[in-house]
């Protein structure tokens, strides 16, 4: 057989925008344009301080986001990790002011975050009941306990020693530091690896799952507990932030944090989306928070607004790859 | 070539396997040797998808053995298959779209340099080595797999294959979704791969492609073995017989009926891209068969004439009268059934008992101001249970838990029970036993003695040929061809679903 | 929609196996050790008091046994209930609306938030869970945005019959409350609309194929439950004799919570009213018998908690043994 | 495609203008009521007594005669769990201890939600308590479960938050309404002085007492100290990281030109104070609000907040107690001018049916230390 020519097409290159030309992107666009949209209204939004501000006080949010994207990716989803980011909080911060070294204080919430999250992400896999309700159920566990061992009490005189988040890591804040490297890592992680892979195979179709040799069960149990490792470093930016630990749980963080997971376009429908997208969308979540003020809305008329972006952000999303879905079928 | 002369790479013998209410497979056997490539051949639900899944680790067979390089292998998982050389590519390719070229073929396996990290110097010089080990040219490591085309894709399928140092690779239906240039260019690739020795196991349902790039050629039908040749020893009319089978005779005892006025005219049915101008007419008393290739548009049709995704443009009248049918609701109010292709997925609900499953479609006529007369739907189901022969051990039994024939006895079942006036039977008979089958054909003789008008699609040519009192033919969205029941051979109906250049008439 | 094949085992009795009667027995023997505790627990003034307090969420969970057997779920009921509360008292206090008028608005503000749920969810293919969690941000905002945070008082004495008045000594709104769950019940028992909640949450697809308007009945029920929380807003407004931006926050998972203790899949295409009923019941009761017997509101949270994982994890492990 | 996300992006842009410039810049202070306000004589002299008014309380019906026997009383915060309230169950329990035959726990809602918490003051009645103390999360609509427990010949008496009068018996009132604007607004005035800007982070605008209190702060600005200038209210919940985010956006916001922030709740403060530290505005922009003492030291010490005004609410949980005994005995009756407080002393009687505390206290560098709470 001869050789056949083959003609010769003219074909885009991976740039860097390219790879970012997605969901990403649009986040990141949205980030960068709300900024300037504010900017002009009110020039004082775009000071560094201010900015810088936004990035240090949310940061926890996008570090729990980023866990939780991985467990709806993976086909689940967690309604505890307010309750537990509370239950953690309060932990930490007891060993801190009973002397404790602080390492352990700082270590003591990862540990426990990966063992509550995996022991909920066994029962998903293994006892077979659907996440919605382990995790409801855990919520009210973890809320009510709290309470009962706490009685509510703030803790307060905490050691100097144990505000991470006040501490600079190469010039960055820290809280910003471990977003900004929790979120490469769990990226890189999510692409590269091939439990990474599995996570996405097992939400996308059990089909898949079993073709690229994956076990289900274990790879949901691996997401909780990865998940429960990020609310664990999400515990101790929000812990050492303040001089005061609530031990309480933070209203509604848990639907915070899934918010933030969704409108960066992480597909409930599962298989599709980023723990990048997860991260820019809690900055963006908390940019509109911010900018609202600055542009001296009516504080009444914030939570509609917000609301309403948020829907309008998940709708163009849901549009978007329905374009390309049908685009890439082949006629 | 002689079986004789080398150790097949790949060698496959007395495969079982058996599926909750279905036997998958019985007694296969086929190999593979190096530098060969042997194609797989049968209709939907021949057994050949349960066969590559054995082979490439995904299930475990029931019974016989997989012997690598003459040595008998257990795949307990994918990884073991793919260690063994195994590399399969499924028609639905198993990328990441935001990943480079590169990352993809090595995702998982990356070069490694000091420390664990991932070489990504090596990994990109590895990827181009690949690349240019294909003449691969348009294609850079560096690319993003999810700009790329569906033919480069593959391509991409096949590198990480070969990274996998696969010697011997599965290539499910790989042209099913390509255009005619990458065809071209995946079997330069294809021929590239012979040269260095591996061995390919190779789908389609293109007849004409494996006359250009088989070697050798394993039908199955209904889980089968049923023969194998050589593709030099044979020729295409050979190999439609031998896949969709010669008891033409016996099974099929159809009952001449009066026919009457027309009850389905359509004109003129657009729906991109599947359906392009499709003209039709069926009577009542009248079976009218719908042949084609799988891909040729025969379901979507279907599902154009229900309803389901409504035409774009055209007419269709029932009964004379112009209807607009927009919906499955409007299809059944016009008196139009379907039995869909996908008994589990589109006909039947699984988690739902047998009565209920009978009365779903016609819960309207049992009905009074939206209660169900429950009643008359126990009665209707038992009826229905009696009349279609359902082996049940009760109306209440959940209906995923019968075997496929008689869920598909309940599909049609449900139907009936609105009396329609044209029934569009899709695959009636897929995958279910020769007894069931009968009673299935009996059955259509039936009602078209009662007057019903029938359209079916069937892949079992000679289902269609001893059904039907007329037959179409469909390629590519358009009916090719119309044969009254004298005229309709197989020859005849086989060449015209084949098309143009028409290799059985080239191999004859 | 579970990855996990089901594992086969032995056989139980198919009446134990109903999730419903499994509760419901839990349920008596519940009573029946808190009654032996607490004196106070099991008496009619008690019981009929507790059906009271939970008909706003009682209300609300009807509809989302509906919602929740198609595969679906509604996130947004509770700031439905916040939204149709503003809008009952706006309407009389600022547009001067007649009360009755008010309530009719009322509701139509609710049946409207679930219509464009249901609308999106069908016509733009968002996912439940997704569509609900944004209108829940959204509907919330709004009642905060349209009442400036202000709360409306000094209804006409007659209102507060629907809240806090009593017919033949039954609270008014549990009347109401009985008489939906008995109307909810039959439908979905008996009626097309019932079967085809079922059929779409085993198959959507052959449902579809079987004719059955899939869309329309989807839309329907997200507007069912939209008035139902509506309908609670008014109910709630009656009792409490005020109208807050805030009412209704965090119903949603109380009424999740009934509904799944109740034996309805997650899932999709299985679950009963009857079981929604038990399941809101047992969860009042548990509260209320705790509350009693000295139990204090932080540990019976623990203990719902509990019961929900518990409850689930012995009616579905008995539910595959029958499989 | 991405027309359509511009289209979006500048929609969204577009409603954020519109909306900035249809938004209220002066006028009506966000967040307040709509109720009439009474602001206090300007200066620094003591409030005046107000008339006495006729009761108008409510009474329990046949209330069984426990005068001098052991009661059972139950105490219903607005929500347990945090240390504003815990300070006031503190107080009730150190009062039962000092009455001696007072039995009193607390329980409540883990959420300020209204009918969260009617339902547990049904239960209680139920369960057939003596009494009930209750700080409400609403006026209106805790009014009819009360009326339900007086009708059971349940004692009700109030504090911190009250009910519609005609609903309890008794209202401990920690400070009036008014008397804490006078003080805040006072505080604030003095440091950033009389024409300094300020801005406010309350926990929602529909809490009672918080709206309460920024209308009557509004209306004694407006009287005494015209030329503050009121710059905007932002919520947070009860929230500390997001007081603590709100707040550095007011910062960020209004710059050299926000001199004072007032915090409005016991997590609003502490987080304000943290935020000014942070931003290095210490001196700069002043605190001024309601807090706990525990959460405010390191601020106050670090001379950041100069003042933190409260109440004592352990005095108050106690002040409640000994209402409440008093009022079971018989020994406060409708038309009484003053009731015994146990180490507190003689409460005066005002407004009808409300037993006053005391001024606000104000808590500094030299005397927090000396609270634990």
């Amino acid at each position: 057989m001869s050789a056949i020519p083959v003609p010769r097409l003219a074909l885009p290159r991976a740039g860097i925008f390219r790879r970012f030309a997605s969901q990403e992107a649009l986040l990141a666009l949205a980030v960068i344009g709300l900024a300037i949209a504010v900017g002009f209204v009110n020039p004082r939004f775009l000071a560094y301080r201010n900015l810088a501000d936004i990035l240090l006080g949310n940061a926890y949010i996008a570090i729990a986001a980023i866990g939780m994207s991985m467990v709806i990716i993976s086909g689940n989803i967690d309604i505890s990790v307010g309750a537990l980011i509370g239950v953690l909080a309060t932990v930490s911060g007891s060993l801190a002011v009973a002397g404790a070294p602080t390492l352990v204080a700082w270590i003591v919430p990862v540990v426990l975050g990966v063992l509550v999250m995996a022991a909920q992400g066994a029962v998903v896999a293994y006892l077979r009941i659907p996440a919605i309700v382990v995790t409801l159920g855990m919520m009210s566990i973890l809320k009510g306990g709290l309470i009962s061992v706490t009685g509510g009490k703030w803790i307060t005189d905490l050691p100097q020693g144990f505000h991470l988040a006040d501490l600079n890591l190469l010039g960055v804040p820290m809280p910003v530091a471990i977003m900004v490297v929790a979120t490469a890592l769990a990226a890189l992680w999510m692409r590269y690896s091939a439990s990474g892979r599995a996570i996405y195979a097992t939400g996308g179709n059990a089909e898949a799952a079993r073709l690229c040799g994956v076990n289900p069960q274990r790879t949901v149990v691996m997401v909780f507990a990865l998940h429960g490792f990020f609310a664990g470093i999400a515990t101790l930016v929000y812990a050492t932030q303040l001089r005061v630990i609530q031990s309480t749980t933070p209203p509604g963080l848990e639907l915070t944090v899934i918010t933030a997971a969704v409108v960066g376009g992480v597909s409930i429908l599962g298989g599709v989306g980023t723990v990048v997208g997860a991260t820019l969308a809690a900055i963006l979540i908390a940019e509109i928070t911010s900018a609202l003020v600055f542009v001296n809305i009516s504080p009444y008329w914030t939570d509609s607004l917000r609301g309403g972006l948020i829907l309008a952000t998940v709708i163009a999303d849901i549009v978007r790859r329905r374009r390309r879905a049908s685009r890439g079928r082949r006629i | 070539m002689s079986a004789a002369a080398t150790v097949p790479l790949l060698e496959v013998k007395g495969l079982e396997k058996s599926f909750p209410g279905v036997r998958a497979l019985s007694g296969v056997s086929f190999d593979v040797r190096p530098g060969e490539v042997h194609a797989l051949l049968g209709e939907n639900g021949a057994g050949k998808s349960t066969l590559i899944k054995i082979v490439s680790g995904v299930y475990q067979p029931d019974a016989g053995e997989i012997l690598i390089d003459g040595r008998a292998m257990r795949f307990a998982a994918p990884e073991d298959a793919r260690r063994a050389g195994v590399a399969t590519i499924y028609q639905e390719l198993l990328l990441f779209p935001e990943l480079t070229v590169a990352e993809n073929i090595f995702l998982g396996h990356a070069p490694r340099a000091s420390g664990g990290r991932i070489d990504w110097r090596a990994m990109t010089a590895k990827a181009e080595a690949l690349l240019a080990s294909l003449d691969i040219d348009d294609l850079a490591a560096d690319q993003v797999v999810g700009s790329l085309s569906v033919g480069h894709r593959q391509r991409v399928e096949i590198l990480r294959a070969l990274s996998h140092d696969a010697r011997i690779l599965i290539m499910d239906e790989p042209t099913a979704a390509l255009t005619e240039a990458d065809v071209t260019r995946l079997f330069a690739i294809v021929r590239r791969l012979k040269e260095r020795g591996v061995g390919i196991v190779y789908i389609s349902h293109r007849l004409d492609e494996l006359f250009q790039i088989a070697d050798r050629v394993t039908v199955l039908r209904d889980g089968a073995w049923v023969g194998a040749r050589d593709m030099a020893d044979t020729n295409a009319a050979e190999l439609v017989q031998m896949m969709v089978g010669r008891r033409i005779d016996n099974l099929f005892p159809k009952i001449a009926a009066p026919i009457g006025a027309p009850v389905l005219q359509a004109r003129g049915l657009v729906r991109n891209p599947t359906t392009r101008d499709v003209s039709l007419e069926v009577r009542a008393g009248e079976i009218v068969g719908l042949a084609g290739l799988v891909g040729s548009g025969r379901s979507e049709l279907a599902q154009v004439l229900f309803g389901i995704t409504p035409a774009e443009r055209g007419e269709i009248r029932l009964d004379g009268q112009a209807v607009r049918i927009d919906s499955p609701e409007r299809a059944r109010a016009g008196g139009i059934a379907y039995v869909p292709e996908d008994r589990g997925a589109q006909g039947l609900v699984r988690a739902m008992s047998v009565l209920h499953n009978f009365s779903l479609a016609a819960l309207g006529g049992l009905s009074r101001l939206g209660f169900i007369d429950r009643a008359a739907e126990r009665r209707m189901a038992e009826a229905g249970v009696l009349r279609f022969g359902v082996k049940t051990s009760s109306v209440d039994e959940l209906a995923g838990r019968l075997s496929g024939g008689n869920q598909q006895k309940i599909v049609l079942g449900k139907w009936l029970a609105n009396n329609p006036k044209l029934l569009i039977l899709d695959e009636p008979t897929r995958g279910i036993d020769v007894g069931a089958k009968a009673e299935i054909h009996r059955l259509m003789c039936e009602l078209a003695g009662e007057g019903v008008a029938i359209l079916m699609i069937s892949s079992e040519l000679p289902e269609v040929l001893g059904m039907s009192d007329r037959v179409l033919v469909m390629r590519e969205g358009r009916l090719v061809a119309e044969f009254d029941r004298a005229h309709a051979t197989s020859q005849a109906v086989g060449a015209a679903m084949m098309g143009g250049d028409d290799p059985m008439e080239r191999a004859a | 929609m579970s990855v996990f094949a089901a594992s086969p085992g032995r056989r139980v009795p198919k009446w134990l196996a109903r999730h419903e009667t499994l509760l419901a027995i839990i349920l008596v023997a519940a009573l029946a050790g808190l009654g032996a505790f607490n004196n106070r627990f099991l008496t009619v003034d008690n019981l009929l008091n507790q059906g009271r307090l939970m008909t706003e969420i009682g209300l609300i969970a009807l509809p989302m046994t509906f919602v929740i057997i198609t595969g679906g779920i509604d996130l947004s009921v509770g700031a439905i209930v916040g939204l149709s509360a503003v809008m009952l008292g706006y309407s009389w206090k600022t547009f001067g609306f007649p009360l009755p008028l008010a309530i009719a608005f009322a509701l139509a503000v609710g049946g409207l938030a679930g219509f464009v749920n249901g609308f999106v969810i069908t016509r733009v293919k968002v996912p439940p869970l997704i569509m609900t969690i944004a209108t829940l941000a959204l509907y919330r905002g709004l009642a905060e945005g349209v009442s400036q945070a202000r709360s409306v008082r000094g209804y006409p004495e007659w209102f507060y019959g629907l809240g806090q008045g009593e017919w033949l000594g039954v609270p008014t709104q549990l009347l109401l409350l009985v008489v939906l769950i008995v109307i909810a019940g039959v439908a979905l028992d008996r009626t097309t609309f019932g079967r085809t909640l079922y059929a779409i949450g085993s198959n959507e697809t052959a449902a579809r194929f079987s004719a059955l308007d899939v869309d329309r009945t989807k839309v329907v029920i997200y507007t069912l439950s939209g008035l139902a929380s509506g309908l609670a807003a008014v109910v709630l407004v009656s009792r409490v004799t005020t109208t807050r931006m805030d009412m209704g926050m965090g119903y949603e998972l109380d009424v999740i919570a009934a509904v799944v203790l109740g034996g309805t899949s997650i899932f999709g295409g299985a679950g009963t009213i009857w079981g929604t009923v038990i399941g809101l019941v047992m969860i009042q009761l548990l509260k209320n018998g705790l509350a009693l017997t000295g139990v204090k509101g932080d540990a019976t949270i623990v203990v719902i908690g509990v019961a929900l994982i518990m409850s689930t994890l012995i009616a579905s492990s008995l539910q595959r043994r029958r499989e | 495609m991405k027309a359509r996300y511009l289209t979006t992006a500048a929609a969204a842009a577009l409603a954020l203008a519109g909306l900035a410039t249809a938004a209220n810049a002066a006028g009506k202070w966000d967040g307040g009521d709509d109720l009439a306000t009474s602001p206090l004589e300007c200066g620094m002299g003591p409030a005046a007594p107000a008339a006495p008014m006729k009761y108008d309380g409510g009474q329990p019906t046949n209330a069984a005669d426990k005068a001098g026997k052991e009661i059972v009383v139950v105490d219903v915060p607005k929500l347990i769990g945090i240390g504003y309230f815990n300070a006031t169950a503190k107080g009730i329990q150190d009062a039962a201890k000092d009455i001696g035959n007072v039995k009193a726990k607390t329980d409540g809602p883990t959420e300020a939600k209204i009918d969260e918490q009617i339902k547990f003051i049904d239960n209680y009645i139920t369960s057939g308590v003596d009494g009930i103390l209750f700080a409400a999360n609403d006026p209106v609509a805790i009014a009819p479960v009360l009326k339900k427990a007086l009708s059971k010949g349940i004692h009700v008496v109030g504090y911190d938050a009250n009910s519609t009068p005609d609903a309890r018996e008794w209202f401990v009132n920690q400070s009036p309404f008014n008397g804490i604007a006078k003080s805040m607004v006072d505080a604030m005035a003095k440091e950033t002085g009389e024409d300094g800007s300020f801005a406010i982070v309350t926990s929602t605008f529909t809490t009672p007492n918080q709206a309460r209190w920024i209308a009557e702060m509004q209306a004694y600005a407006a009287k005494c100290h015209p030329k503050l200038n009121w710059l905007e209210t932002v919520e947070a919940q009860e929230d500390n990281n997001l007081s603590f985010n709100q707040a550095t956006t007011l910062i960020n916001k209004h710059g050299d030109k926000l001199k004072g922030i007032f915090g409005m709740t016991s997590v609003a403060t502490p987080a304000s104070a943290e935020a000014v530290t942070k931003a290095g505005q210490c001196g700069k922009v002043a605190v001024v609000g309601l807090a706990t003492p525990n959460a405010m030291k390191p601020y106050v010490h670090s001379d950041c907040v100069k003042s933190v005004v409260l109440w004592n609410p352990i005095d108050l949980g106690y002040a409640a107690t000994y209402v409440m005994r008093a009022a079971v005995d018989g020994k406060l009756k409708p038309g009484d001018t003053s009731v015994d407080a146990g180490k507190l002393g003689k409460l005066n009687v005002i407004n009808g049916s409300e037993i006053l505390l005391g001024a606000p206290y104000i808590f500094d560098k030299a005397n927090i230390d000396k609270f634990d709470f």
